[in-house]
């Protein structure tokens, strides 16, 4: 159906793919794998013709193909769900549908009257009711997704393409898709499916390839590869027991006081009276549906989110009306859920990046110490085992699980009391999740609070000792205890919503 | 330039939609609000405001910058700027004036076709080479003039219209509203329907929100790019050679300042230069809020000439204040 | 506040007599024109409505002295209704402004237009509501006592020509000759110029003008102009300044390079206090004046035109002239 | 993942883009040592620095600010303001002059900061507020008149020497190194980056977003003012309505075409003075040339497309 043969692309510095070829069978769904930087975005962006492969060549149903542009590809039928929900935030829902294709009237003006109609027929279909003339921007990521892959499979597509569509999903949404992957695949649509997350792989995929430094590694029918084998396959080393880093036994959690308590945090219909508090050495889940108001929280201790009422003490001491300067020297360090918007500083260097927030303290009247720079780099990129080619590495450059240690390197290097982690491993490979997960052990171990937001329900539960869950902006409940499972999780969710 | 500024946040699902479309209508029109607002005042104070005389002088005299303005929006609603519209509208000037000795046709098809000539070079450099609009449109504004210097024998020579025809299209009136009024009010309609009803409109909007996306989309973003500095160059040059029908010559001391002055008429409409948003209707408030503006200074009479400048930067930054709060009270509420 | 001349400046105001702008030519076979040629009725200027459009910003001595006359005349008559507005060097301002004054009802516009071209929609806006338009200083090009009533101004190509006169007389009529223009596409400057070069041509023509470059009628451009013209033409016998602003931006070029007073012979035309100071203090050769004192003559040909005496219809000023010889005597009545 | 560093291929093009000022500015000087008369004496080179040297302060502050993703139009009115007060202020002595001047900067500079801080306009509005507004308010505290200075230690930091090196030349060539030191070396250059490169990153970070920005505006505004104050020394005069002219344009070339990118994150400093003295060479040479405007604007434009061209930043990313 859609083949490469021998494929490479190579941008300065980097042979992102090599000698790649990889098949596509009529009515497959064929999963894509591999670590972060492995290749698998620039595969599918040579596929639907964003970039030109440097060699090799592309066939499509049978013939050699050539697509200039993305439109290209999708005039020839193949639809794609790129990496990161690739829309149009200012633009309104049906609007972003059906751009490039809206319906015309007779006078070759759009109709908007049918768009809209139509719009709200199709995204009906897959759970998202909001108004469909509300700007795209105004709903939750996971809307946005559905928005996306909406538009993807409504064209008459023979192909789609699915890079990563799962990542801010919940799982309801989540259960929506595979919905759609099935009868896709029974109406003979080829589908390729890159995700990290190795349990959906495994529920819906036919076949899977994988890439390793730009090549292929094993091509093949998933259900005859063990997961193990999959992982090691990816990594390049062998894996052992569970993919989960955390460690099982809960550490002692003293009965000191908390570092962080958190009291009747309120903002405007958002946030709901919203209490909780963290002692050292703790990790706090904060669960809940996406959309529930984990990521404002966390702002909004962080000082970047406007409060009403409520407030926030750190060791005991109030900060008054947090702002993020005044959060930050107080203790808190927060890590936000989007890390290319908020996080990272992508045209600076890694030691840049890291030292960013320290500076007055590396620094004397003002003028930055170079010594006391690199010692802190240097600490920092050896414990969190950042792979770089330098300190002076761009970090736009990394791959992201390594983005997201620099960003975490920045947030240890203030020393901070509390961690606050929005969604620290989404978008991150297996190997790099499980070290990031390790580390977040290794922090609590050392005496700081950790609140960790995660939307994978199995993270919170094997990384927190007790879990916060919120429900539109309210909490719900607290689940304590090494007991907790998914189930219970759902449960609080799911009778929040019931009160 | 292109100051990232928090466009969308994620606001509460359950505001009833339709205090949210009232909220966003004033925030949008906020410029239309302090239009209103500002002739009401001048109705009640001034007594020659209200003639209708002074009003079709102020349409009269908005008509060229409303062209200007109307391409600058659709330039800037990509995330881009063409700082060459001033030259270009000069250059259009003197070559109608010029190009009037063989018709009323060639009086516009010369204009446009050097002028949309200039602006598919802006656009190509654009879209092609990834060279910032700023400074693009930068050189062309230094070139467009000296093109003009060069043919009007460094812009000594000035050109007399030659056409009746062309001169009465200047000069002339339908309804006691000057022919450039009414020519214009079809532009500005088409320029409407063109963002909001067609596919290319659409496509400006994605361009601007996210330049990424939209090609990921399969827009054909350097197209679109290309297009809309075609029509502002096309647009200029349209506006240059109406103002020479109206001043009977390709006057060549023109047009400085004029890109400024239409871009601050595009965001005093509301548009952002980030982008994505914005209405043409906003920029019609801004001009004639400028255009008003300048009357009233006038209506009041005898202000010394220095005066009347800091009047205007005052009065610009209290617009656009105004207009950011507006912005922000909607994201609050 | 306290400026460097403060306690000193005490006398520096100047008595509004002097250097009053004179006719040029009463000569009597002049066009003239009538009420009744132009259409109109008769009326009395105290309680008229009179329009006053300047074109630059009062930001210059020339422009201040300009619209300050023009103001100081109306309130010595009792004008009581006199509106005046300011198009900030943009000629389309210019344009609405003086729309805009006929809009609202004046019966008599002075216009001291930014350009010599351009004023159709104006003359057919005027001609409609019969008001007469005085133009000063610069002439615009339209039939006078149908699309505007009178000029009242200097002669520019005339002033160019006897700037000639004395640059030729002060190098003896031979040299090389670098002029400083004005802004380029003002009819002030290609007046100026080819006045100039025309009379050069004539009387001296062993005079060579080897550099032409713009200073924008600005101080600093001339002085940038001057300071790399120093550089490549060191050999430079005499400079032509089109205004005065720029002639004394080339005499701080030519101190800085270390050159005396009077190596390089300065001629530059409109009178301004500063430029005849340079006279004084022998760094310029001479300076023709350009009178920016139009309110009295426009006021009294308006009078007579609206009371029914014929007036000509190109009022040319005489502009003195400033030398070695009279520059300090008449430095008091420079502007 | 990326332990790349692969041989770089594109070595040859990156220094071209890296050095292609330095690469233009030679080119203009080798055509001018041949076809130009009297190019190559010391006093030329003295005089196209001294003009440079107030194009190349105001680019210096123009940089910071393009740095931190922002635009400031409102160098020109500036400039005019500090040398409307020069004049008012100068009975009170050189010192007290050029303090009031300053102070003009300052206070524009605070404006402009809390206008984009805190009010969170775009840049290029804020400071076309201040554009209009600031020139009309410096004509009318000059009353309109140009206004001649004679205080002769006023009139020696624009026209005197210092060991044989012209006074504004000296100043100019410190605050060069001022700035590149700011910038390199210091807390707030860091700053000033991260913002460039992603303002929400670095207001999340903890880093006093605001107070950095406000200060890059006072920043950039005192530099202005003191360019303006320098060209009312080197003039001799103050004219409100003419100092500082369109100079915003000419400062933004002067920091585009050095290689510093509009999008922020990052700011060259030589290549500014390069970018600021590769325009005044190309005005020298047109003027030597003794060619008219409207060849000169036209030479203008098309060097400029050439060298911003030539340094563009490759998007990678
Ligand atoms: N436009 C580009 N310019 C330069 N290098 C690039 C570009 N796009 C990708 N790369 C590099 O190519 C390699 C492959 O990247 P790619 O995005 O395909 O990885 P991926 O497998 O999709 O990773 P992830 O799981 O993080 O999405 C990486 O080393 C990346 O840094
Ligand atoms: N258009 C957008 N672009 C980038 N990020 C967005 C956009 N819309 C929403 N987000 C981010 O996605 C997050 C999820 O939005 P949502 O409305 O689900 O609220 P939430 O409370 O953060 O959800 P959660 O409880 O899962 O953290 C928001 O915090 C916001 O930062
Ligand atoms: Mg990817
Ligand atoms: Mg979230």
């Amino acid at each position: 159906m859609l083949e490469v043969l021998d494929v490479s692309k190579i941008f300065p510095g980097v042979r992102a793919l090599d000698r790649v070829s990889f098949r596509l069978a009529a009515g497959e769904v064929h999963a894509l794998v591999g670590e972060n930087g492995a290749g698998k975005s620039t595969l599918i962006k040579v596929l639907t013709g964003v970039y030109q492969p440097d060699e090799g060549e592309l066939r499509y149903q049978g013939e050699k193909a050539q697509f200039g542009t993305p439109m290209d590809a999708q005039h020839a039928g193949i639809s794609t769900i790129y990496q990161e929900v690739n829309l149009i935030p200012q633009m309104s829902v049906a609007h972003n549908l059906f751009l490039g294709r809206e319906p015309r009237n007779r006078f070759g003006l759009l109709d908007e009257k049918r768009m809209h109609h139509e719009a709200r027929e199709i995204l009906a279909g897959y759970g998202v009711t909001a108004d469909v003339k509300r700007q795209l921007g105004t709903l939750a990521l996971g809307a946005q997704q559905m928005v996306a892959l909406a538009r993807a499979v409504m064209i008459d597509a023979k192909v789609v393409i699915m890079d990563e569509p799962t990542s801010s999903l919940e799982p309801r949404e989540v259960e929506t898709l595979f919905g759609i992957i099935r009868d896709l695949h029974r109406r003979g649509i080829g589908i390729i499916y890159v995700s990290h997350r190795l349990d959906e792989l495994y529920q819906i995929c036919d076949a899977v390839t994988i890439l390793r430094d730009g090549r292929v590694v094993h091509t093949g029918k998933l259900a005859e590869l063990e997961r193990i084998k999959l992982v090691s396959l990816m990594l390049g080393r062998e894996m052992s027991g569970s993919f989960s880093a955390f460690k099982e036994s809960d550490p002692e959690v003293s009965d000191a006081p908390p570092v962080l308590r958190a009291r009747g945090l309120t903002s405007r219909r958002k946030l709901h009276d919203i209490s909780f508090e963290v002692r050292p050495g703790e990790v706090v889940g904060l669960g809940g549906l996406l959309g529930a108001g984990r990521s404002e929280t966390i702002k909004a201790i962080g000082g970047a989110y406007p409060l009403d009422s409520g407030d926030v003490q750190v060791d005991g001491v109030d900060l008054k009306k947090p702002t993020t300067v005044r959060a930050v020297k107080a203790g808190i360090a927060v890590q936000p859920e989007d890390r290319k918007a908020e996080g990272i500083i992508a045209g600076l260097s890694v030691r840049e990046n890291i030292a960013l927030a320290v500076l007055p303290q590396l620094s004397r009247f003002g003028l930055v110490s170079d010594a006391k720079i690199d010692a802190i780099v240097e600490k920092y990129m050896t414990r969190l085992r950042i792979k770089a080619s330098g300190p002076g590495q761009l970090v736009g450059d990394l791959s992201g699980g390594n983005q997201q240690k620099v960003l975490l390197a920045r947030l240890l290097a203030t020393g901070p009391r509390v961690l606050l982690l929005d969604e620290p491993t989404r978008g991150i490979d297996v190997g790099a999740k499980a070290e990031v997960q390790s580390l977040i052990d290794e922090l609590a171990a050392e005496g700081l609070g950790v609140v960790l937001v995660s939307s994978d329900a199995e993270e919170l539960i094997e990384g927190a000792d007790r879990v916060v869950v919120l429900r539109d902006g309210v909490v719900v409940g607290t689940l304590t205890g090494a007991e907790v499972t998914t189930e219970d999780l759902m449960a609080t969710i799911a009778a929040g919503g019931n009160q | 330039m292109t100051m990232t500024l928090p466009v969308a946040t994620p606001e509460d699902t359950r505001r009833t939609d339709r205090t949210d479309r009232i909220v966003e209508i004033v925030q949008r029109q906020g410029a239309l609000a302090v239009l209103v607002v500002v002739v009401l005042i001048s109705f009640a104070t001034f007594p020659n405001f209200r003639s209708f005389d002074n009003t079709a002088t102020i349409l009269v005299a908005a008509a060229p910058p409303m062209l200007i303005a109307l391409g600058m929006t659709f330039v800037i609603l990509t995330g881009g700027i063409d700082l060459s519209v001033g030259s270009l509208y000069v250059l259009g000037g003197v070559l109608a004036a010029w190009a009037s000795q063989f018709g009323f046709v060639t009086a516009f098809a010369v204009p446009l076709l050097v002028c949309g000539a200039i602006g598919v070079a802006n656009g190509l450099l654009i879209a092609y080479t990834r060279m910032a609009p700023f400074i693009v449109t930068l050189a062309a504004l230094l070139g467009a003039r000296g093109l003009m210097r060069a043919i009007s024998s460094e812009g000594s020579a000035t050109f007399l219209v030659q056409s009746d025809a062309f001169r009465r299209l200047g000069n002339g009136s339908f309804l006691d509203i000057g022919y450039q009024v009414w020519l214009v009010a079809g532009l500005v309609v088409l320029g409407i329907v063109l963002l909001a009803r067609t596919r290319f409109g659409h496509a400006v909007y994605a361009v601007g929100g996210s330049e990424d996306a939209a090609a990921l989309m399969g827009i054909a973003v350097r197209r679109t790019k290309i297009w809309v500095y075609v029509m502002s160059g096309l647009l200029a040059g349209l506006a240059g050679a109406i103002n020479a029908a109206k001043l009977g010559s390709g006057v060549t001391v023109l047009g400085t300042g004029m890109e400024l002055d239409a871009i601050a008429a595009v965001v005093i409409g509301g548009t952002l230069l980030t982008g994505g948003a914005g209405t043409i209707a906003g920029t019609i408030a801004g001009v004639l809020l400028l255009g008003v503006i300048q009357n009233l200074i006038n209506q009041v009479g005898n202000v010394n000439s220095n005066w009347q400048q800091v009047i205007s930067g005052t009065f610009l930054a209290l617009v656009v204040v105004a207009q950011t709060y507006l912005v922000k009270l909607r994201r609050v509420s | 506040a306290k400026s460097e001349d403060d306690g000193s400046s005490a006398g520096s105001g100047t008595p509004a007599s002097a250097g009053a702008q004179v006719v040029a030519s009463a000569s009597s076979g002049a066009a003239t024109c009538t009420i009744d040629q132009y259409g109109g009725t008769k009326l009395d200027l105290k309680t008229a409505k009179v329009g006053f459009s300047q074109s630059e910003k009062e930001a210059n001595p020339f422009r201040i002295a300009e619209t300050q006359s023009i103001k100081d005349e109306a309130a010595k008559l009792g004008i009581t209704n006199l509106t005046t507005t300011n198009a900030n060097s943009q000629f389309n301002k210019q344009i609405s402004d003086v729309e805009q004054m006929i809009d609202s009802g004046v019966q008599l516009l002075v216009i001291a237009p930014l350009n010599s071209d351009g004023w159709d929609s104006v003359f057919a806006k005027a001609s409609a509501k019969k008001v007469p338009i005085i133009t000063i200083d610069r002439k615009i090009n339209a039939t006078p006592c149908k699309d505007y009533l009178t000029f009242i101004g200097s002669d520019f190509a005339e002033q160019g020509k006897r700037a000639a006169d004395e640059m030729a007389k002060s190098l003896g009529n031979k040299g090389k000759v670098a002029i400083l223009l004005g802004a380029p596409g003002n009819n002030v400057t290609t007046l100026r110029t080819s006045g100039f070069k025309d009379e050069i041509a004539k009387v001296a023509p062993d005079i060579k003008i080897v550099f032409e470059q713009t200073g924008n009628f600005a101080r600093e451009d001339g002085q940038k102009v001057t300071e790399q013209l120093l550089q490549s033409n060191p050999d430079i016998n005499g400079i032509y300044g089109e205004n005065d602003e720029m002639a004394l931006g080339a005499i701080t070029a030519l101190k800085g390079a270390g050159k005396k007073a009077g190596d390089v012979k300065v001629v530059s035309i409109d009178g301004t206090k500063g430029a005849v100071q340079a006279i004084v203090d022998g760094w310029a050769s001479a300076v023709i004046e350009s009178n920016p004192r139009f309110g009295p003559l426009s006021f009294a040909t308006a009078q007579k035109f609206f009371g029914g005496e014929p007036v000509d219809q190109d009022v040319i000023i005489s502009d003195r002239q400033y030398g070695q010889d009279n520059a300090k005597a008449d430095l008091a009545s420079a502007y | 993942m990326t332990t790349q560093v692969a041989a770089r291929p594109a070595v040859n093009l990156k220094g071209l883009s890296q050095y292609g000022v330095y690469l233009a500015i030679l080119l203009l000087v080798l055509y001018n040592i041949f076809f130009t008369p009297y190019f190559l004496t010391w006093s030329n080179l003295r005089i196209q620095l001294i003009q440079v040297a107030p194009i190349v302060i105001v680019a210096l502050g123009m940089a910071l600010v393009i740095g931190t993703e922002g635009i400031d139009l409102s160098v020109g009115s500036v400039m005019a303001l500090a040398a409307a007060l020069i004049p008012l202020y100068l009975g009170y002595g050189v010192v007290a002059a050029i303090l009031a001047s300053l102070v003009a900067g300052v206070v524009v500079g605070l404006i402009n900061g809390v206008l984009v801080a805190r009010v969170g306009l775009q840049p290029i509005v804020a400071t076309l507020a201040l554009f209009v507004g600031g020139r009309g308010l410096a004509v009318v505290i000059s009353e309109g008149k140009l206004k001649d200075v004679r205080n002769p230690d006023l009139i020696y930091l624009g026209s005197g020497d210092l060991l044989g090196i012209p006074v504004l030349v000296w100043i100019a060539a410190a605050l060069v190194v001022v700035v590149a030191f700011l910038v390199r070396r210091t807390v707030f250059g860091r700053r000033l980056l991260a913002i460039g490169g992603n303002r929400p990153a670095t207001e999340l970070a903890g880093l006093p977003v605001k107070r950095v920005l406000i200060t890059v505006y006072v920043l950039c505004a005192v530099l202005a003012s003191i360019a303006g104050l320098l060209s009312v020394a080197r003039i001799q005069s103050s004219d409100a309505s003419a100092v500082g002219l369109l100079i915003e344009l000419s400062a933004i070339t002067a920091v585009v075409v050095g290689g510093t990118p509009l999008t922020g994150g990052k700011v060259r400093v030589l290549g500014t003075v390069a970018g600021a003295l590769l325009m005044q060479l190309v005005i020298a040479t047109m003027i030597k040339h003794n060619l008219q405007p409207s060849t000169t604007e036209m030479v203008q434009a098309v060097i400029i497309l050439i060298a911003v061209y030539v340094a563009r930043e490759r998007k990678t990313r």
